[in-house]
């Protein structure tokens, strides 16, 4: 199986070939949407296939390599477009096929009678193509390769409704943004390629042989620097600080792909490719403090302002900016596993609230479109009371919530507090643990906050839609509720493949399966790490089952103070607004960031291309090469008067010239 | 075959012989012929690539005494290695695509157009496969009449202008060469022009240094690096669709071919003295040209400038002066032909039907125009360099390049380029194409016709065929470019041996030689 | 009383001279007899004369040195005056095919055109193959004398009056400053022959200390640079070549300056060679105002004769280059370059002809407006005209100013070819603007009062030819041009 | 005997008459003469060398000269004739069509 590991990217491939070539001509929803999912589902079984078949291997053999052919070569350096299976690549494929079947399937549903059904499968395809190379790449630049080709399917399909001015503005805000982090990439390639190879003749791109190889890198210095563009690029996919602010602008896409692209799969790429070279970036304390700090920073900044949006679409994005804050965190802590756990977990939950938002904008959007109003159908203000509506969708999105809430048996209870913990108890960071952790823990408590927030004022309480159009509001079909149900029930149990070593004991020695399943991946990193990490504190199982609680404790206390606000006493958030109106400005709108960046790049970049521009190019080089052409001219029209027609004038020039000569010669 | 590269260069002439014996207001006939002049040149150049040796070997030599008198001997000597063969390939392909893309755009003079076309396309040829300087030189000049002609004749409103200033630019350029190139053949002791000769020459820093400037300055010109490219925005603009799809796509890379060809190999030890200087440029020219690009009002204006920081990428490349680097240049022109002649022709398309290139007249095309979308999207991402285009292999081995090279700050600025230039294309591509259609004019716009389609359809396959498999094209230049470098480093460590007194003498000596 | 011994005269050598005079005697009388309107049929005799003294001219080429020296050494026609006769003539018989419709247009159908201008090529002819100051100077007043008159040809119009006097006053000025020069040089060294001056210099060592000499030596170089119309001796030259016929413009801009390089390289190659770190002075000078201020003039003109009256002194200076270098290369540039510089000049002039109308009008640049596509044929040879005047590859006009630079490098003055190519550069501009207007502006003319006649058509295609062929495969003139050296 | 500088002074100061004469007189005719007056002082000139080399190739120059100069005064006199023609002045101020 694992030689046919090809045919993953492959069968979306085709998808992306018969439908964007032929789908116009094709006309059929079904047989497009079909034909897309097929192709992915298809990956999907050649996924669980490749993952059976890596489960039956042992631990220390379960990398695979599979090379098709040489992409470009030029003096030393090579790159082939070959595929790496590993554990960590096996997850990500897992994840990446078996959520995008169910999205695709979504999509069938929620796309119907869309102009251009066709062009949207086929971006969807082409982006889980884009994303399989990503995580299958065998080299960096493959990866890269997945990493752009993610970006641009993230920009088209945010544009899908190019009509609108919004989207195609945040389509390509989201590319530019992207494409800053691609050149912190770029410039890390390059960093260790040119490294490694001049320094120690070693000229690889290849992540097997980096690994290898790593045992050159030094600590610190040359890796700080490329470690640090690296990170660059991952906090321009990731939606980190300081390039964090397209994520949101991005829910102008269609709702499956804000689920697909923008919560379960391409934003975690960064996170990915960290764990993917976790043995270059261990070598950075410093760079690992970056991480941690900036993606603490994070989860905590998207959470505060998704504590103010209305949008129910908004608040689903700050909220992914903060949980893949988490999962930085987590990197940054060095607890790569937890990391990628809270991936996993995170890409269930948050596909299933996405397509449940996705459920009730389509419902709601179904219905004013029958009243001919022009609300917006994603504004929680005109929601409320959906529960009895749409139950399943309810159902799903409460699971899901609780979820990401972290309450336990829930799996981002597991992931997140794995996180929470290792940020606690890390050898690397020294008193700084104590602060992120403490961020996080805030973060939590927010979380479970505007989380619940969003539930309360979606489907509790009166209905505050247009009563003329109450009627229309249904349950979506059943190819949008299927998905929702297996991601509920992903997002409910999820959780179990990772069960912490102190609760496992409890329940009867279960093992933490998922740790063990990367322990390959991560062993270089454990070993360098022992080689700096200072001893630390050993804090008892107390400490970590207290902690454990208190995490819990300041969930369920998010969720009190939500209930509070919007179910029992809802006046308070308004009495709120009303005494801090500055506050609620500035949360609400983003704390200006935006503006910040407009103010600080944008503008200035415009500005200074018009300058260049007109007062350059034009009025300078252009200046000097007509001033010439002027001046030339000019001296042209002066001395074509020594030509004034009068012979005595002709006369005295040659005289002139005949003294002129002979005294030059009689005098020299 | 021993004369195929004969054959393959003057077939145009031939063609423009016939084309002067047939009437001039059967249009499709002379627009037939035109084409099927150029695709038979393309037919008859694609031996060289099933044929090509991968060695460093000059190639398909022919050597003729040309003028030979007691002072000169000029030889016809053509040939080709890996560094010019795929600059033939891609002008004897754009050519069909250059004409086929003026099928309509032309109603007026259609053979004189047609002359002139297949006049360039007899310089361009020459002058890639030409291993004589002189005839170098010849062909060089030759490429600029038609030029000239194109744009002043049948180009838009400030034609006149931009073909002058195209014309007198360029000729400055390339007269103080001229002098560089007689003062190097004298440095040689006057036996020929022959390029092989002139590569064993070793001269002296300083005469290096003037005769680098010298050569420098007129390639740079043709380039255009920064700040000598202001004539290029002008003639952009003002050439027919088919003229700047060739300037863009060929004539520009005469500069960079010749600075791989001549400036670099000619004098190592000037290259090396400078290679700070031109980098600075290059990178410059990138940032700048992505910057002047971005708030550009028209959309050909902005493709233009889009070429200028290209080809900032390929000098950047060319000069880092190792495998990576100059491979990556040597695609990078091979991708900037292909890609930014498909953006031409793309802005051709949607000036002939609207016959404004503003862009604020253009928006939501993508709804009316739905193949043109997907094309135009394309094509502009292969001119941003996404991963599985050829833009992408091109740049990143540029930028990997000069990274690896002294040049590596330089590359990281460069790098930064490959931000704007996102920025400025993917900004132009939505105000095109994106967006309400709200432009009564707009709405009633037709998607691509067929003949419009089948022009792009090689370049889209070329855009991802360079993009996903570059190996034989890199492969091919490889022994070239490694001869390249070995021969530029060698002369520049034996010069940097030997004391600079033991030269040969300075030319003050000659005046006092008897004639 | 004895005899006088008649001293065995060898006319080999004047032979071209003698025929062409004859020639134009025999169409003087036969003038009287041939009525207005055929005048046209004394250019066609004339023009047999023309290719009969081509006869001579030819067969003289390469002939051993008795053969070649005649009249005591006073006159000479070794390879070197055999090759500018050649130019001579071939400006000459390309100008009168182009003369005779011209008059018939302006009305001034006077048949003696033909002599004069005959006349005016033997005087020419004489300059090149002249060996003594003597003979140079006569044939160049047999020039002079009759070109005064071509100039000032059309009685009736007062430019070509006025063009005539101002030719007449001004030369027989540099006619003054000539003579004196000569006066000078033969005081100081007891002799009028070219070679005896020489060997006197060389055997006596006179060097530019010798006041007479040197002063002989610089006022000669001022006559010989009126002729060839260097600056600051040029200004007589857009007045007349405006003024003047303008088949005469064409002639006068190409023989009378090929024939002027001839007498000044005899005197200064071969007399002064020694001195040629004296003399090379001065010419540098000229050369770089001659080529400057001929260009930068141009610029600003607007009626196409004058301006090509610019464009032929710059022309002067370019070749002026080339004497700078004094070298092989320099020197066959030269001829090489005159050769051209008559064919497309002529060409040119040709094509300036056939879209005048009466009263020398329609000379306006601007009156070329969309010329090029109302006769292709014409606009392509104009344009093939222009760009060898603006020494673009692949004409002569280009390969005539490769050998000048080179030559120049070759001696060391590469700065003068810098200040050479940056003058063609400049130089482009106006020939451009010519070529902007007859193809990239709208016609305003339908330029129907254009009569193509085979005569023309010749001297275009013959023009074309020469500007061409030399342009692709220069060997066999530049090889010509080489044997002919000093 | 009367040295050789005196005569070359005296055709010298003579040329330099000639020469002051064409450039400040306005008539033709007159600027003619003036340069008739040159032509002859460099005969001056051509005679005393002659005799002070005992070289007669200085008086057939003189012969020459003087016959050029009576036919470009043939020539000249007529173009002025035809100038006064069609202007009615010889003054050469009133040459100014040709200009610039």
């Amino acid at each position: 199986m694992l030689e046919y590991v090809w045919l993953i990217p492959f069968f979306p491939l085709v998808g992306v070939i018969i439908n964007g070539l032929f789908g116009k001509k094709i006309r059929n929803e079904a047989f497009i949407g079909g034909l897309a999912t097929a192709m992915v589902a298809s990956s999907f079984v050649v996924s669980c296939g490749i993952l059976i078949q890596l489960i039956g291997m042992e631990p220390e053999q379960r990398v695979f390599q599979k090379v098709l052919f040489t992409w470009i070569q030029a003096g030393t350096f090579k790159a082939d477009i070959g595929f790496l299976v590993d554990p960590l690549s096996a997850i990500m494929i897992m994840v990446v096929t078996g959520v995008g079947s169910l999205i695709h399937l979504y999509s069938i549903g929620y796309m119907h009678g869309e102009e251009g059904f066709y062009r949207y499968f086929t971006y969807l395809n082409l982006f889980t193509f884009s994303m399989l190379l990503l995580v299958l790449g065998g080299n960096m630049l493959l990866m890269f390769v997945g990493w752009e080709g993610v970006g641009l399917c993230s920009y088209l399909l945010i544009g899908y409704y190019f009509h609108k001015k919004s989207a195609g503005d945040a389509g390509k805000k989201a590319f530019v943004m992207n494409r800053v982090g691609d050149f912190g990439f770029l410039i890390g390639l390059f960093t260790i390629f040119w490294w490694l190879g001049t320094n120690h003749n070693v000229w690889t791109i290849n992540f097997v042989e980096l690994k290898q190889a790593s045992e050159l890198l030094p600590f610190g210095g040359v890796v700080t620097f490329a470690t640090l563009c690296f990170f660059l690029g991952a906090t321009g996919k990731s939606a980190q600080i300081p390039l964090y602010t397209w994520l949101p602008d991005a829910m102008e896409g269609p709702t499956p792909v804000s689920a697909l692209i923008h919560a379960a799969t391409m934003v975690t790429a960064g996170v990915y490719m960290i764990g993917r070279m976790n043995f270059v970036f261990i070598k950075s304390p410093t760079t690992m403090l970056v991480i941690a700090c900036t993606g603490a920073a994070t989860a905590l900044f998207a959470a505060t302002i998704g504590m103010a949006q209305n949008d129910i679409k908004r608040v689903l994005a700050y909220s992914t900016v903060s949980q893949l804050g988490y999962m930085f965190l987590a990197m940054g802590v060095g607890a790569f596993t937890a990391g990628v756990f809270h991936l996993m977990t995170h890409a269930f939950f948050k596909a299933c609230l996405f397509l449940g938002s996705g459920s009730v904008i389509h419902a709601m959007h179904h219905a004013l479109h029958h009243g001919h109003l022009h609300d917006d159908p994603q504004d929680m203000r005109n929601m409320g009371g959906l529960r009895k509506k749409m139950p399943i969708t309810f159902v799903t999105f409460l699971v899901s919530t609780i979820a990401i809430s972290g309450i336990p048996p829930f799996s981002g209870f597991f992931s997140k507090d794995e996180i929470l913990w290792q940020a606690f108890s890390n050898p690397y960071h020294g008193t700084a643990n104590v602060v992120l952790w403490a961020i996080g823990t805030i973060a939590a408590c927010l979380t479970a906050f505007y989380m619940f927030r969003l539930v309360f004022m979606t489907f509790c309480g009166e209905c505050r839609i247009n009563p003329k159009v109450k009627d229309h509001l249904h349950e979506s079909p059943l190819v949008i509720t299927i998905p929702l149900m297996v991601l509920g029930l992903l997002a409910t149990f999820g959780g179990f493949i990772g069960i912490p070593k102190l609760l496992g004991d409890l329940f009867g020695g279960i093992p933490n399966r998922f740790e063990l399943w990367l322990e390959p991946v991560f062993e270089k990193s454990t070993e360098y790490a022992g080689q700096y990490a200072h001893a630390g504190t050993h804090y008892g199982h107390s400490v970590e089952g207290g902690l454990m609680l208190l995490s819990v404790g300041v969930a369920a206390l998010g969720i009190g103070i939500a209930y509070t606000l919007y179910i029992a006493s809802p006046s308070i958030p308004q009495r709120f607004t009303a005494r801090f109106p500055g506050l609620h400005q500035a949360v609400y709108n983003k704390w200006y960031v935006d503006e910040l960046y407009d103010f600080l790049f944008v503008n200035p970049c415009k500005a200074l291309g018009r300058f260049l521009w007109k007062g350059f190019d034009v009025l300078v080089v252009d200046g000097i090469v007509n001033g010439v052409a002027a001046v030339v001219r000019g001296f042209s029209g002066v001395l074509r008067y020594t030509q004034s027609g009068f012979v005595h004038n002709y006369a005295m020039t040659m005289a002139l010239g005949v003294v002129v000569i002979l005294a030059f010669y009689i005098f020299r | 075959m021993t004369s195929l590269l004969t054959i393959m260069t003057f077939t145009p002439l031939v063609g423009v012989f016939v084309l002067l014996f047939i009437n001039g207001r059967s249009h499709n006939a002379l627009r037939g012929l035109a084409l099927a002049v150029t695709v038979v040149a393309f037919l008859v150049s694609l031996p060289l690539v099933t044929g090509f040796q991968n060695t460093a070997d000059y190639q398909f030599v022919e050597n003729i005494p040309w003028i030979a008198t007691d002072a000169f001997q000029m030889h016809y000597f053509v040939g080709i290695d890996g560094i010019s063969l795929w600059l033939v390939m891609l002008t004897t392909f754009i050519m069909p695509i250059a004409i086929l893309s003026t099928w309509t755009a032309v109603e007026e003079k259609v053979k004189e157009y047609m002359i002139c076309l297949l006049l360039l396309e007899v310089g361009m040829l020459g002058a890639f496969v030409s291993l004589d300087l002189f005839l170098f030189y010849i062909f060089c000049g030759l490429m600029l009449i038609p030029m000239y002609f194109i744009i002043g004749i049948w180009g838009g409103k400030n034609k006149v202008y931009a073909a002058v200033k195209f014309f007198i630019y360029t000729m400055v350029g390339s007269l103080l060469m001229l002098v560089a190139l007689i003062t190097l053949y004298f440095k040689a002791g006057g036996a020929d022009f022959n390029i092989t000769r002139f590569y064993a020459l070793t001269l002296d820093p300083a005469t290096q240094t003037w005769l680098f400037l010298a050569f420098a300055l007129a390639f740079a010109i043709k380039v255009p690096m920064f700040p000598l490219h202001t004539w290029l925005p002008d003639a952009h603009t003002e050439a027919p669709t088919a003229g700047s799809v060739i300037l863009a796509a060929v004539l520009l890379k005469m500069g960079t071919y010749g600075f791989v060809r001549f400036a670099m190999p000619l004098f190592p030890q000037a290259t090396a003295q400078f290679t700070p200087l031109i980098a600075t440029l290059a990178v410059i020219g990138i940032i700048y040209a992505a910057l002047v690009a971005m708030v550009q009002e028209d959309v050909k204006k902005l493709v233009a400038y889009s070429s200028v920081a290209h080809l900032g990428f390929v000098m950047l490349g060319v000069f880092a002066m190792n495998q990576q680097g100059i491979a990556g240049g040597m695609l990078q022109m091979l991708n900037h032909g292909i890609s930014t002649g498909a953006l031409f022709l793309i802005v051709g398309f949607i000036y002939e039907r609207r016959h404004t290139r503003l862009i604020t007249d253009f928006g939501g095309l993508a709804k009316q125009m739905p193949v043109f979308a997907t094309i135009f999207m394309i094509v502009t991402l292969s001119s941003i360099g996404l991963p599985g285009t050829n833009g992408f292999v091109g740049e990143f081995l540029i930028l990997l390049g000069s990274f690896g090279s002294s040049l590596r700050w330089w590359s990281v600025i460069a790098t930064s380029g490959v931000i704007l230039s996102a920025v400025y294309m993917l900004w132009m591509f939505q105000r095109v194409m994106f967006g309400e259609l709200n432009n009564p004019r707009n709405q009633t716009l037709t998607d691509l016709n067929a003949r419009e389609i089948g022009i792009m359809v090689p370049l889209i396959v070329l855009i991802f065929v360079m993009g996903v498999y570059p190996t034989p094209f890199i492969a091919k230049m490889t022994p070239s470019i490694d001869r390249l470098i070995t021969h530029v480093q060698t002369r520049q460590l034996a010069l940097n041996a030997v004391p600079a007194a033991v030269q040969t003498p300075d030319h003050a000596d000659c005046r006092q030689c008897p004639q | 009383m004895e005899h006088i011994a008649m001293p065995a005269i060898n006319f080999a050598p004047i032979m071209p001279e003698m025929i062409l005079s004859v020639v134009a005697m025999v169409l003087l009388m036969l003038n009287v007899f041939v009525p207005g309107e055929q005048k046209g049929y004394l250019g066609y005799l004339s023009l047999a004369g023309i290719v009969a003294t081509g006869y001579f001219v030819a067969i003289g080429w390469n002939q051993p040195v008795e053969v070649q020296m005649g009249f005591a050494g006073a006159v000479q026609q070794d390879n070197f005056s055999l090759f500018f006769k050649g130019i001579v003539l071939v400006s000459a018989a390309l100008t009168v095919l182009i003369t005779d419709q011209y008059l018939q247009r302006e009305e001034c159908n006077q048949g003696e055109i033909y002599p004069l201008m005959l006349f005016a090529t033997v005087g020419m002819m004489l300059m090149a193959a002249g060996t003594d100051l003597m003979t140079i100077f006569l044939g160049l007043e047999v020039l002079s004398v009759s070109l005064y008159v071509l100039a000032g040809f059309n009685r009736g119009s007062l430019r070509s009056n006025e063009a005539g006097l101002k030719y007449f006053l001004l030369g027989a000025f540099s006619t003054g400053f000539l003579l004196y020069g000569m006066a000078l040089t033969y005081g100081a060294t007891g002799t009028t022959k070219v070679a005896n001056i020489a060997s006197y210099v060389v055997d006596n060592g006179v060097a530019g200390a010798n006041v007479y000499f040197l002063a002989g030596m610089l006022l000669m170089g001022v006559g010989f640079s009126f002729k060839i119309a260097a600056a600051p001796f040029h200004m007589w030259t857009p007045d007349v070549y405006e003024g003047s016929p303008t088949p005469m413009t064409a002639f006068m801009s190409a023989g009378p300056k090929a024939a002027g390089f001839a007498a000044f390289l005899r005197v200064f190659v071969s007399v002064f060679p020694t001195l040629k770190a004296d003399w090379t002075d001065l010419i540098w000078i000229l050369a770089v105002l001659t080529m400057t201020i001929g260009n930068i003039i141009a610029l600003s003109q607007d009626n196409i004769k004058r301006m090509l009256a610019y464009s032929s002194i710059a022309h002067a200076g370019y070749a002026l280059v080339g004497f700078t270098a004094g070298n092989g290369v320099g020197l066959a540039g030269i001829m090489f370059y005159l050769l051209s510089y008559a064919f497309m000049n002529i060409g040119a002039f040709a094509i300036i002809i056939l879209t005048g109308k009466k009263g020398e009008a329609n000379l306006n640049v601007s009156d070329y407006a969309g010329f090029g596509f109302k006769h292709p044929v014409l606009g392509l040879a104009m344009s093939l005209f222009l760009f060898s005047l603006a020494g673009m590859p692949p004409t002569a006009g280009f390969i005539g100013k490769f050998y000048l630079f080179s030559g120049a490098i070759k001696a060391g003055y590469t700065w003068l070819a810098i200040i050479g190519v940056l003058n063609s550069a400049a130089s482009v501009y106006y020939y451009l603007r010519v070529m902007v207007f007859m193809y990239m502006k709208n016609p305003v003319e339908e330029f129907d009062w254009m009569r193509v006649t085979p005569a023309f058509m010749l001297c275009i295609a013959v023009s074309a030819a020469g500007v061409l062929i030399p342009g692709i495969v220069p060997s066999f003139v530049f090889d010509l041009a080489q044997k002919a050296l000093l | 005997m009367i040295p050789l500088h005196y005569y070359l002074v005296v055709s010298a100061l003579l040329f330099s008459i000639g020469t002051v004469g064409v450039l400040t007189r306005r008539n033709a005719i007159v600027i003619f003469m003036c340069v008739e007056l040159m032509l002859n002082a460099v005969n001056l000139t051509f005679v005393a060398f002659s005799n002070f080399l005992g070289s007669l190739d200085g008086q057939i120059f003189v012969f020459f000269v003087m016959t050029v100069a009576a036919a470009e005064a043939a020539v000249g006199l007529a173009l002025m004739i035809a100038f006064f023609k069609n202007r009615e002045s010889i003054d050469v101020e009133e040459m100014n069509l040709l200009k610039l």
